[in-house]
This record gives C-alpha cells, structure tokens and sequence, in this order.
C-alpha cells in the first residue's frame, strides 16, 4: 500500500462543552479525492482548521508526507505542501487578480524578503501566476480588483492561488460553494485532473460533485467519524441517509 | 528709525490666557509709541514651533529685539540661539536658573524674575512662624526650581517634598497625605488648571492647614475659577494691583478700561517689558547695539511694581510682597500683607561672567 | 505609612476609578459599542462643564447646571454626529481619527472664543461642600461620595441598556454591519443619531460634575481623552464591565504608585532622588499597565476579537 | 483632474522650487519652513510604510521621531561640551558629524521599533494604536522627569551639526541635504512598495489568513515593516533636532504622532506621496492661519474637516483621477 | 395583485455597470427563481429591491410604492426581508441577539424560527462568529423571518447546507408562503430545488433579463442557453 500523504490520527478538539471533533483519524491517498461530508455544524471546517494550523487540536497528531506537523504554525504547514482553499473566501480583496495569485508564487519560492525589485517585473512569478489564472479561467479578469469580482469568480481564485504554491496535498473547503451549475460542472471535471497532480481532501455540500468525484467519502456526524467507504457504500448506507442525505441521492 | 519687536507667545489652546495677559499688558505700554513696532505669533505652546517662529523673526521679519514667551521650556528653545545672532530678548515671564548663571547673554533680559525668586522669597518671610512645611510640586525642571528656592532660604523642618504628575487634576491622594503628616503648613506650586483643582479639591476636603504659594497659583486670572476655596491663601509676588507705586493705579485702570478684566501679574510683567524697551528706545538707536544695550541696562522706567534694576546678569533686582486672598465684595483677589523681601535677586549671577 | 493612610488611599485609587469610569463612560458607548473613534469627546466634557460654570454662575443653582451640561453636550451632539460623524461610519478609522481631530480644534478654539481665554468659576453645591467620616474616621470629601454614586449608576445603566435592551442589541448589530442592519428594517441613522447624542450627554455630564473640583478652562478634556481611551482599551472594547475594571486598576495604579513608589524606592536611594525618580515612573505607570495587560491579553481584559 | 503621477512630480518639485524661489528674493524663513516641511513628511513617509502600507496605525511614532532627536542633542551636546558619553561598557566623545549621528539615529529607533514591535504586534486594529500610544507616552513622561538632558525643558544645541562638503548652516544648503535624503527614501519607499515583500504586507494589511496560507508569517512581515518605518522616521527626528538646534520631550508627545497620522490622511492613504502633500499642506495652513486671527486653529480644523469629508483619498485623491487608493 | 415590479432598471457599481435593464414582477404569494450563470447581476438585482444599491434608471414599485423615494430600512419594513448572499450575521452577536436585533411584530417570532432550525436553539447563547458556515446560513434566514415579510428575497440562502437542511427549509417556506401568502424572490444553484418550490423564473443575462416564464419553462434549451446545464 502507498504511504498517505496526509495522515491524521486521533484529533480532538472541544469548544467549552461541545466535543466539534471527537477522535478523529483520517487519511489521503497520492492521486485520490476523499471526500468529508456531514451535517452543517458537524465539526468538518473545524477539523480542516486543525489539520491546516489555524486551531490548535487538544489531542492527536497531524502528519503531513511522513512529517509530524502538529506543533507548526499555518505558514510553516503550508511550505510543507498543504495548500488550501476557505470556506469563505480570504483574499486581498483590494488588489488584482493576478496580484493574488501573484503571492501564492512569492510564498511558494520563499522569495519575500526582496525589497528592491518589482515584483510584478519578475517574469518567473509572474508565469506561475498567470499560469494558475488560466487553468482555473481567470485570465480576463487578470486585472480587476478581487472586490469588483462576483462570489462565483472568487472562488475560482482560492483555487488558483493555491495552485501557485504547488502543493503536495489540497484542502478544500466547499469549492463548489456560490457557483452556478455550469461553474461547478467546470469545477467538478477541474478537480478531476487535480487530484492527478496532489490529493485532495474535499468538503464539501454539493453531493453531484461529491459523488462525481469521490474516490472514498467520509462521514462525519457531531465530531465523530460514523462511516468511511466508496461512494456506492456511502449512498447506500442508512445511517448517512437520515443523518445527512434525505433522499436527495437517488439509490 | 524705530524699533522693530518680535513677540511669540502662546495665544492658542489651554494655556493662552497667560500669553495674552503679557500681550495686551505689553501692547497697551507701548500703545502710541511710534517708535514701536510690534510683530505677534502664536507659538501653540510648543518648542519647536517657538523655534521656526523665532527664525522667522530674525530672518524675514528682520526684528531688532524679542520678547513674549511665557514658558520656560520655550525660553530655553529660542533665547539662546536669538541672542547668539545678536538679537536681545526681553523675558516678559519665565527664568529659567540656566539663562541666569552660566548661560547668561548681554542680550538678555529679563524682566520678570528668575523662577526661584518668589519661592526664595516665602522660604524668608514664612522661616519662624510656620513650623514644619509640607512641599508639592509637579515633576518638572520649574516645579524643582521652585521648591529648591524654598529649600534654599526656609530656616525650618521640611515634613515632606512631593512631586505629582505634570497636568495631574486629582489630588485625593495628597491631600490624605497631608492631613496625614505632621506638617503645620502646605507651600505648593501648582500653577493654571493644576493650582486650580487642587485649591478646590483641598477646599473640600476638610484639611484645614494653612496653604501658601508662589503667585502662579493664585494670580488674578485664576482666582476667579477657584473662589472661596483660595480666600486667606498667602502667596508671594513682585506686583499686586493695590500696590501703591506711582502709576500702578493708572495701570490697572487703564488695562481695565481697554481690556474689560483686572490685570494679573502677567500684564503687569508684559506692561513693564513694553516700558522698559519703550525707555531704551527713547534712549539709543538699536542699530547701535552697544548703545542699546547700555540704556536697557539702566531700567529707566517707571515699574509698576515700584524700584526695578538690573543685576549684572540682567536679571531683576526688585521687592517681593507677601500677598493674601481676600474677597473684594464679590471679587476674589489680593492684597498686599507686607513685604517678603527687600532687593531681592537671583543666587546664580554668580556663575554668570557679564 | 499607617494601615489606616493606606486604606485611605486604597478608596482614593476606587473613587478616582469610578470618576476615571464616569468620564469615559460616553466613550464606551460611541467608541466601545457604536465603534466610532471619537477624539472630540474631551471637547464634549469640555463643552458641559462650561454649560454648566455659565448656567451656575447665571442661575445659582447646580441643579439646573447639570441640567444644561446634559442638554448643551447632547445637543452639540446631535450637530456634530448630523454634520460631521454620520459621514465617517462606513469609513476607515483614519478618517475618523482626523475628522474629530479636526473637531477638537473647532470645538476647544471655539469655546475659547465664546468664553474667553480664563478658567471659569464652578463650585461643589454648598449643601455637599464639606467633608463627611466614614466608618474608621476617615473623613471624606462627600461630594465625592456623590461622583461615586453617580459613577455606578451610569455604570448600571449602560450595562443594562447595552447587554439587555433590544435598542442596545441592534445598536451593537450595526456596529458589526450597519447595512445589513437597515435592510432588516432598523432605522440605524436615527439609533445611532441617538446614540452619540447620549454618549456626548454623558460625557457633558461628567464634565460638569467633575468640573466642579477640578479647572473649568480650555484644554481640559484632552488629558480626559487619553486616560477615557486607555481605560477602555484596558478593559476591552465593547466591554462595560471592562470599562468599569480598567477604569479601577487605572486610578488605583495611578493614586498608589504615586504614593507607594516614592516610599519603596527611598528604601535603596536618598530621598530627593527618590522621590524625583518614584514619581517619574509612577507618571509611566498607566502605561506600563496598558502595555503589559495588552501583551497578556492582546484585546483587552474583557474584550473579544 | 490630472492623473496621480503628474500630481506626484508637481508635488515632490514644488519643495525645491520653493525653496530657490525663497532663495531669490531672499526671504531665507521660507526656505526653513520648507525644510521644515521637508522633515516632517519624511517622517510621515517612515509612518506611512507601517501604516499605509502595513495597516499598523501607529500612534506612537514620536517615540522614534523623539530618539532621533535625542541621539543627535545626546551626541552633540557631549561633543560640544568635551564631556564623554559613558555607556557603561565605553566611553564615546559625542560627535558633531550628521552621517555618524544619522547612523546612530536609525539604529537606536530601529531596535526600539524591534523591541516595540515584538511587544506590539501581538495585538491588532485599535488595540495596537493604544499599545504604540502607550510606549510613547512612557518615552515621553520617562524624558520630561529625566534631567540629564533638560527634563521638559528640552536641550539646546547651539550650532547645526557639520556634513562633509555642505554648509549646513547656509539654509539653502541645509534644505538641499534633507531633501536629497527625502528623495532617496521615496524612492526606496517606492521600491519596496513594488516588492514581493510590498506585496505581502499589503495582502497582510487585507487578510492575514491568506498571507499565512501561501507560508508567510504576518507577524514577521509587519515587523519588519515596522523596523523599518521606525527607522525612517528616527532619521527624520535627528534632522528635525538639526533644524531646530534643540530638542525636546514634545518629540515624543502624542499629539507629535497624531500630526504625523494627519499629514498621512490629509495627502492621501496607501499613496506613496501621500505624506510629502499632507505635511507641506499643513505646514503651509499653520504658517498662514495663524496670523489670521487668535482663534485660527478653528479655521485649521475646518479646513481638515472639509477634506476628509469631500476629498476622498486625500488631496491626491480629490485631485487625481484614481480616487481613494484603498479602503 | 402584482407586489413586486421593475422596469429597466439599470445599475452600476461606481463606474462599471453591472445591470443594463432588468424586468421582472412577482404577485402576492408568488415564488419567483432568479436565475443566471456567475456575476451575471442576480445579487446587485437584489441588492436594488432592498435599496442597498440605488438604481439609475428604471423604476422599482413595491406594494404600490416606488421603492427610489424609500431608504432600506423603510423598504423593509415595507415588508421586503433579506437573507444576503454571503450571510451577513453580526458575527459579535449571540445567536439570540441576532434574531432578536431583527424581530417585529408577527407569526415568526424566537420559539417558532428555532423549531424550524433547532440546531440554532441548541446554539442559542454562542457567539454568530463561531457558528458554522451551515448554522450561519441558518441564522441569516431566520433572520430573514423574524422580520415578517411579505416577500422574502433569498440570495443563496441554501449554499453551504447540508441536502436533508435544504429539504427542510424549502420545505418550511412553501408551507409558509401556502399559509401566509409570503411571496419569494429565490436565487440558487441547485435546478432541481429550485423546480420544486418555483412558480416562475427570470433569467439574467450580462446585467439583463432575457428570459421570463414558468418555472417549468427552464428546461432544455432555455436552460442549456442562459445556465449552461
Ligand atoms: N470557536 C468556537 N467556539 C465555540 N463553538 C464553535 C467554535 N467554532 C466552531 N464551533 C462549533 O463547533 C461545531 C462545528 O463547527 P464546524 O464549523 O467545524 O462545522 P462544519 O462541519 O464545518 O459545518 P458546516 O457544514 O455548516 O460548515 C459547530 O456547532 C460550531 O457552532
Ligand atoms: N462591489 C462591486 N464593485 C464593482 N463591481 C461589482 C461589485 N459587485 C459585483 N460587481 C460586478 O457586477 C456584476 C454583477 O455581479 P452580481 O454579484 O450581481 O452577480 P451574481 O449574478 O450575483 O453572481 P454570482 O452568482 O457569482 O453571485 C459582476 O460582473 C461583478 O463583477
Ligand atoms: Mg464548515
Ligand atoms: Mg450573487
């Protein structure tokens, strides 16, 4: 079996009373989607926010290809190779598109403590940049202001700056979320050849996408794991129906 | 051709009101006087302003003499470098013990006192009587000048010395401190809104020991917004406006008479700084510095605080009275009690090589 | 010192709190819950206390002066916050910071013009002129005792209004998104209209009441703006407890470690320099308080992010 | 309305002009008025990286601006009375010479601005401008009760200090010098506003999260920014201090910081020659308000109020084209 | 009796214009979808009604108001409530306050939106900014409720929840709308949803609407056209 690249084990955390992650081990695969579902308020942001470093869990470890990264900061996480995208967007909303992208690049080649040259004259960040705008369909808008953009196009641009950091394993958080049904088609078959280039761990609503693209899916009810599987054993799993599904997901 | 007088003073914000008694004083001596022009700036209170203003005097405005400021941080700012271009200054208010011993200039003058000179002169008249003396005192050079002054020439126990906070408004804190110590008698300097808060706030307090001061804190211009509280407070000062000198009545009639208010000890020092240029201008061409020089030293006016010369450092050698509050009718003011001292003058001159 | 000196200063560091508290308490209400950064609230303090020595000094009555200074201060603010601040909600706080800037001058040059350069006349009413004992034979200025009470009841007051009445609920909501807000149908312009009318009340209020045994002139609320602010920010923004906890540390560091430091340090050097030395750092030492509960609490005692 | 970068030359080239045109017709005060103007807003500049740029409003600038200030009179007034500066571990002369005291202005701010930064940052928004005002008001309380060096009543230094091949006592010249340093660091400021690190502080000023997700720590980059803010305007304290020939606790007074935060907002936020505009304009207004009339401060304050009521983005905002340059 | 109606209504964003003429009417009771691929003007539409934008042309008619001569918070009280695209809670709030903040007079009140979302009575002393995304969904339509409209206008108000929550709530609002003749104005991805609650639908294209009629209408070649399924 392959080594996971993200492999988590044991995360706990609790906000006064309530237990919003409760033991929870998960792991991702080199080439897989694996899908976190589960009621709103079920502990998945919390648990992204964990393995990302925003939140500090009370217990469990976090291990990132081999590392043990639990006691990093978000910074030193994402130079490991974790890149993420937010449930609500977190941009530069006063600079331009391309701009954003633009310091996903200087992240990723660590190139920050420059101060003497234009950055936007350094043509190696500037085609990482544009390359990632394009592959998620920016490019007409390179040079708008996040703020003047729809939600639609935002989203599209956490994905692309997570792009430029080349990371080994992507975090998303509802991607498909404030996108039109022909954004999330585009959406769906674009993270379909992602996850050829790094895994992903998805969150995610929209259970057409999650189905579409799940290689396992993993459920997730009041902080606790209840059921980890194939899309078909998931679709068919009576628990996973009343607690989350209804009968949106024909059988 | 005349003399041409640069004035900065503080005539914005809180502490205007000291800047404009030297002001209007300065301007009703001179008032007439066609060989008298007179050029006015704010300085906000601030040193650097006072500084750039004082360029400006010299280098556009082109002033023979300057005078105004009224605090001592500013003096120290702007007198020397004004009166290393050759400029005199005539200090209207404030003397800092620094311009008086070894950084006195021939060009400087001043015409108020050395900011010792009233504490030196209560330290003398309340030595005997007063028993042990409780001393305050904001922590800054004036406020530690003012206290050495008392230190120098009280012949007495000090029950204790207590510096507050510059611009502090509550007291509580020392006056439980006084009724507390075993002091017959409080001396303080607390001068404009500080003076202010503390006469009230002791006022209430129930502390019944007897309290004195230099003049700053119980001039005309505040005694009005401390009332009662201040009645029977003793303080020291050169000039008081029933100070029977030849024309000092004339003085206070004729200020009251243009400026609708009673003159306080500001006017006073602004009026005679106007007399004693107006004197030397009479006298001698500024243009011949010398000259000038020599005829501003010689104080040939008529002071409304009576006898005035110059020692040689060219700092006042004048009586200091012993003043008490009293209520005139509805009117909160002061009277002379008696004299403090006799030709009093500064203990620096020494240092100083004039 | 004696035990009893200490406890005395002990109540003179808590009553200065609570005066400290009344003479932020207006700033609370329009920098801690409205979220405006409001520098002109010394000059509304400024603007009671002189209602109040013109009202005094025409009528004779304390009463009717505080009464001006509530009036006065409140309708100074309704005109600033229709003219000037209902502008700057929906800007950067630099803006803010610059337009009430802009208004100390006007508004302390202002008074100056209307009523000269010299501090004005007002007195504690003679019914609470002297001092009264409490229990252990201290004897207490009792207007003081009256700040106090005053003090506390503001302090209820605005805990009430802001924690549990439904004006303070929506209040608090427009400061987090005044749009949204008025599209559930709230008039936020005249709430907020209000709202500054009554901080500026407040802080008119104050202004007359401590006033009275402090200097009535020109300049006078802008030390007030400085300490209001530290104490609030100490306490936490948006906080009243907050506010009425910093306000306390505040005067009870300043009044002790202007008492105490001076009499500690004359323990390891001579007097003079002791006590020069004691009170140069006791004046460093609110400060030194709000930097060090900042470092620990990055927002405050009783503040959230 | 002209585009920004026109506005900008005029105003950077409207200093010089002035200051030769003064030179002409012999009025040698408007040259120290625009030397004057020329320091503050280098000082404003040094703000301007953490502020602006950084979002750190900093009400605590003065602290910097005032050591500044101190490091020359320190040095010089050592210098001037043959007495040598003990630092406990050498013994150093003082010394007259402006590049030696500028080296010393910059590097005592800016391992003040290190030391307050480190304490600093860890708060935010205005939780951060209370903690900046509270270390300047410990510098400022700390030098009036100090008396070495004057306690409140400041300390004079009679005679400018020298710089190699000028005449800094020849006003014109004097000016040259401050604004050839005012140039220089627009044009760094320039730079780095343009850099990846520019780049990064801005998104940091606009989300923090999102810088920390691409690998980069905001409290490190805001550091930084602030070091070397804090450094610019030491600089410019040591160069007022010069101007001057004194110094003063007011250096570090709060309303000192609060000027520099007016010059910044009056000429434009985010605008790299936002400060410059703001600080020569209010140079000007004080210079010619008050001899208006006693009460010209109300006329400064209207004046201010109108322009952050109507001009948005400042006087380059309502003059140019582009408008507020960010939020 | 028609409630809502506008007439080329034109909009802009400083100087970009975002909305080139946009018709559209809803009838008392009437559940209108909006639809519209990304930035194609749904939300500034939105936005307009509520008087959160002004318009620069065009006419927008409310209940027999024009809505041009009304300031928002008097358009909602008009009877307009809006459940904002991105939520929009006041994040320093309770749950309780939020929903309080919002109240007046009428069937909704605290006990019967938290029946419809209990999750938000189990919630009801935390903070809105530590809510999940889903339970701040939640608490923006209760919100929306707690006001009492007489149409609501819910801009994504499902994004983010859960399919059984979904169900649930559009399960609510149509009994709501059969009870009290609560007319919606709808903006949402999901088709599907939308077909089930929807009597009618405008499309927008590029700031314009470009296509009125029955919900059953937006299938096919509509559909494939305008959305892009
Ligand atoms: N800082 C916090 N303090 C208290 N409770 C919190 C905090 N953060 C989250 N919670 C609670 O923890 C639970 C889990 O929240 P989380 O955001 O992880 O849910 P989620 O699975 O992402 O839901 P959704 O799908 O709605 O986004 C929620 O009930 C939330 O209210
Ligand atoms: N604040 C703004 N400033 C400038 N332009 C804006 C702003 N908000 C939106 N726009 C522009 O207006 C147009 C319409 O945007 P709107 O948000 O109404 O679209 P939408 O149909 O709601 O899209 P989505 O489905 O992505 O939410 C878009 O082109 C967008 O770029
Ligand atoms: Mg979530
Ligand atoms: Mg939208």
């Amino acid at each position: 079996m392959t080594e996971p690249l993200l492999d988590i084990r044991g995360l706990s955390k609790s906000f006064g009373a309530l237990r919003a992650t409760d033991d929870v081990s998960l792991t991702l695969l080199p080439g897989e989607i694996h899908a976190l579902i589960g009621p709103n308020g079920a502990g998945k942001s919390t648990l992204i926010q964990q393995i990302a470093g925003g939140l500090a869990p009370d217990a469990g470890r976090v291990m990132v290809n081999g590392r043990d990264v639990t006691d990093l900061g978000t910074a030193d996480r994402a130079k490991c190779g974790l890149g993420r995208t937010f449930q609500i967007s977190a941009l530069a909303m006063e600079n331009t598109v391309l701009q954003n992208a633009m310091l996903g690049a200087v992240g990723a080649t660590r190139s920050v403590w420059r101060f003497l040259k234009p950055v936007m004259q350094d043509t190696h960040l500037c085609a990482e940049a544009k390359a990632a705008i394009e592959r998620v369909g920016l490019q007409d808008v390179a040079h708008a202001r996040v703020g003047t953009l729809s939600h639609g196009q935002r989203r599209l641009l956490e994905v692309a700056v997570a792009l430029t950091l080349n990371p080994k394993l992507f975090l998303m958080d509802e991607p498909m979320a404030g996108l039109g049904a022909e954004g999330t088609a585009r959406m769906t078959s674009f993270l379909n050849d992602l996850r050829r280039e790094a895994p992903i761990l998805l969150v995610e609503h929209d259970m057409d996408a999650v189905f579409t693209l799940a290689d396992r899916i993993s459920v997730l009810v009041a902080g606790k794991v209840i059921a980890t599987g194939t899309p078909d054993e998931i679709r068919s799993n009576p628990d996973v129906r009343t607690a989350y599904l209804g009968d949106e997901v024909p059988l | 051709d005349g003399v041409k007088v640069g004035m900065i003073t503080t005539l914005s914000g809180g502490g205007a009101g000291l800047g404009i008694d030297v002001r209007d004083g300065f301007l009703l001596a001179v008032k007439g006087n066609d060989d008298i022009e007179v050029v006015i700036e704010d300085d906000q209170r601030k040193p650097d302003i006072a500084v750039q203003l004082a360029d400006k005097m010299i280098q556009s405005e082109k002033v023979d003499v300057m005078t105004g400021i009224i605090w001592s941080n500013l003096a120290m700012a702007v007198v020397p470098a004004a009166t290393a271009q050759g400029k005199f200054y005539l200090s209207p208010n404030a003397g800092p013990s620094a311009l008086a011993g070894k950084g006195c200039h021939q060009n400087y003058f001043n015409v108020s006192w050395q900011n010792d000179a009233f504490s030196e002169a209560a330290g003398t008249a309340l030595s005997g009587e007063a028993g042990k003396v409780f001393l305050m005192a904001p922590n800054y050079p004036a406020g530690q000048d003012i206290m050495a002054g008392f230190k120098r020439t009280y012949q007495g126990e000090i029950a204790a010395e207590v510096y507050t906070k510059l611009g502090q408004t509550d007291y509580a804190a020392e006056i439980a401190q006084m009724r507390a110590s075993d002091a017959d008698q409080i001396y303080f300097f607390l001068p404009g809104g500080m003076g202010i808060s503390f006469m009230k706030q002791y006022a209430g307090s129930g502390v019944d020991k007897p309290v004195s001061g230099p003049a700053f804190s119980f001039d005309q211009g505040i005694l009005g917004a401390i009332g009662d509280a201040a009645v029977g407070a003793k303080n020291t000062a050169h000039w008081s406006k029933d100070l029977d000198v030849p024309g000092n009545a004339e003085f206070v009639a004729a200020f009251q008479e243009e400026f609708g208010r009673l003159p306080s000890i500001y006017a006073a020092q602004g009026y005679d700084t106007g007399l004693l240029l107006a004197s030397a201008a009479a006298k001698a061409d500024v243009d011949d510095a010398d000259a000038f020089r020599a005829a501003l030293k010689e104080a040939d006016f008529q002071s409304v605080r009576g006898k005035f010369s110059f020692a040689a450092n060219h700092h006042p050698v004048q009586d200091i009275y012993l003043r008490e509050v009293i209520k005139e009718g509805d009117l909160v003011t002061n009277r002379i009690v008696g004299t403090a001292a006799t030709d009093h003058s500064d203990p620096y001159g020494a240092d100083c090589n004039l | 010192m004696t035990t009893l000196l200490l406890i005395e200063q002990v109540l003179n560091g808590l009553q200065s709190g609570i005066m400290l508290f009344l003479m932020a308490a207006g700033l609370t209400l329009i920098f801690g819950v409205m979220g405006l950064i409001n520098l002109a609230h010394g000059s509304l303090y400024m603007i009671g206390a002189f209602a109040a020595a013109a009202v005094a000094a025409a009528t004779g009555s304390f009463l009717l002066a505080l009464f001006a200074s509530l009036v006065a201060a409140a309708a100074a603010g309704v005109v600033i916050e229709l003219a000037v601040i209902r502008r700057l909600y929906d800007r950067d706080h630099l803006d803010q910071v610059l337009a009430t800037f802009a208004l100390i001058l006007i508004l302390s040059e202002g008074t100056r013009w209307l009523f000269g350069s010299f501090p004005l006349y007002l007195d504690v009413p003679s019914v609470l002129a002297g001092p009264v004992t409490l229990p252990g034979g201290i004897a207490y200025p009792a207007y003081r005792l009256v700040i106090i009470l005053v003090g506390l009841a503001v302090a209820a007051g605005l805990f009430l209004l802001i924690g549990r009445t439904r004006i303070g609920i929506q209040i608090r909501a427009g400061e987090a998104d005044r749009e949204m807000i008025a599209a559930l149908g709230v008039n936020i312009s005249a709430l907020y209209t209000l709202v500054f009318a009554l901080g500026a009340a407040l802080a008119g209020l104050a202004g007359a009441l401590v006033g009275a045994i402090q200097s009535v002139q020109v300049g006078m609320g802008e030390p007030v703006l400085i300490l209001a602010f530290v104490v609030i920010v100490i306490g936490g923004i948006g906080s009243i407890k907050g506010a009425l906890v910093g306000a306390l540390l505040v005067g009870l560091t300043d009044t002790l470690g202007g008492v105490l430091l001076p009499l500690a340090l004359g323990g390891i050097m001579d007097a003079s320099s002791a006590t020069s030395i004691g009170s140069a750092i006791a004046s460093m030492l609110i400060y030194v308080l709000m930097a060090v509960v900042l470092i620990f609490r990055p927002t405050g005692l009783y503040g959230t992010a | 309305m002209l585009p920004e970068r026109m506005l900008n030359i005029i105003a950077f080239l409207a200093l010089p002009l002035v200051a030769v045109v003064a030179v002409v017709v012999d009025e040698p005060f408007t040259i120290t008025l625009a030397t004057r103007a020329a320091i503050l807003a280098l000082a404003a500049v040094g703000l301007n990286l953490a502020l602006g740029l950084g979002g750190l409003v900093s009400l605590g600038h003065a602290v910097f601006f005032g050591l500044g200030g101190y490091a020359m009179g320190i040095l010089a007034s050592h210098a001037q009375s043959f007495t040598p500066l003990d630092l406990g571990f050498v013994m150093f002369d003082g010394t007259k010479s402006m590049p030696i005291i500028w080296l010393v202005a910059i590097l005592v701010s800016a391992l003040a601005a290190l030391v307050i930064g480190l304490l600093a940052l860890r708060t935010a928004g205005v939780y951060f401008i209370m903690i900046t005002l509270a270390f300047g008001q410990m510098f400022y309380y700390f030098t009036i009760s100090w008396p070495a060096y004057g306690g409140e009543d400041g300390l004079s230094i009679y005679v400018r200090n020298s710089f190699p091949g000028v005449n800094t006592l020849d006003p014109i010249q004097f000016f040259g010098l401050v604004f050839a340093v005012l140039a220089a660091v627009l044009w760094l400021m320039g730079r780095i506003e343009t850099s990846p690190f520019g780049l990064a502080i801005g998104a940091a000023r606009q989300n923090a999260v999102r810088v920390e997700t691409v690998g980069l720590s905001p409290f490190r980059l805001r550091l930084v920014a602030f070091v070397i803010s804090g450094a610019v305007t030491g600089l410019a304290g040591a160069l007022f201090a010069d101007l001057n020939r004194f110094i003063s606790p007011t250096m570090f007074s709060w309303q000192m910081s609060g000027e520099f935060i007016v010059f910044i907002v009056l000429g434009g936020i985010g605008r790299l020659y936002g400060p410059v505009v703001g600080a020569c304009l209010f140079v000007l207004l004080e210079h010619m308000l008050s001899g208006v009339s006693d009460f010209w401060l109300i006329y400064l304050g209207a004046v201010l109020l109108l322009v952050v009521l109507f001009a948005r983005g400042g006087v380059i905002g309502a003059l140019s084209k582009e408008g507020a340059a960010h939020d | 009796m028609t409630l809502l109606h506008l007439e080329r209504v034109e909009a802009s964003y400083g100087a970009a214009q975002a909305l080139f003429g946009v018709d559209l009417s809803v009838e008392e009771g009437e559940v209108l979808a909006l639809m519209g691929r990304n930035g194609m003007g749904k939300s500034t539409t939105i936005r307009v009604i509520c008087r959160l934008m002004k318009h620069s042309r065009g006419t927008v008619h409310f209940a027999g108001r024009d809505l041009a001569q009304l300031s928002p918070h008097a358009a909602a009280r008009a009877g307009l409530g809006l459940v904002p695209e991105g939520r929009r809670v006041f994040a320093p709030l309770t749950v309780r306050e939020n929903l309080i903040a919002a109240a007046r007079p009428g069937p909704w009140d605290f006990a019967k939106v938290t029946r419809l979302f209990p999750r938000l009575a189990e919630r009801e002393g935390q903070v809105a900014r530590h809510l999940s995304g889903g339970e701040q969904q939640m608490l923006a339509i209760g919100r929306a409720l707690m006001t009492n409209p007489r149409l609501m206008l819910l801009d994504e108000a499902t994004e983010g929840l859960a399919p059984v929550v979904r169900q649930e709530i559009w399960d609510a609002l149509d009994a709501v709308r059969r009870e009290t003749g609560l007319a919606l104005i709808v903006v949402d991805k999901s088709l599907a949803e939308l077909g089930r609650i929807a009597d009618c639908a405008t499309i927008l294209e590029r700031g314009r609407s470009v296509w009125t009629g029955p919900m059953s209408g937006v299938a096919g070649e509509v559909a494939n056209t305008y959305l892009g399924v």
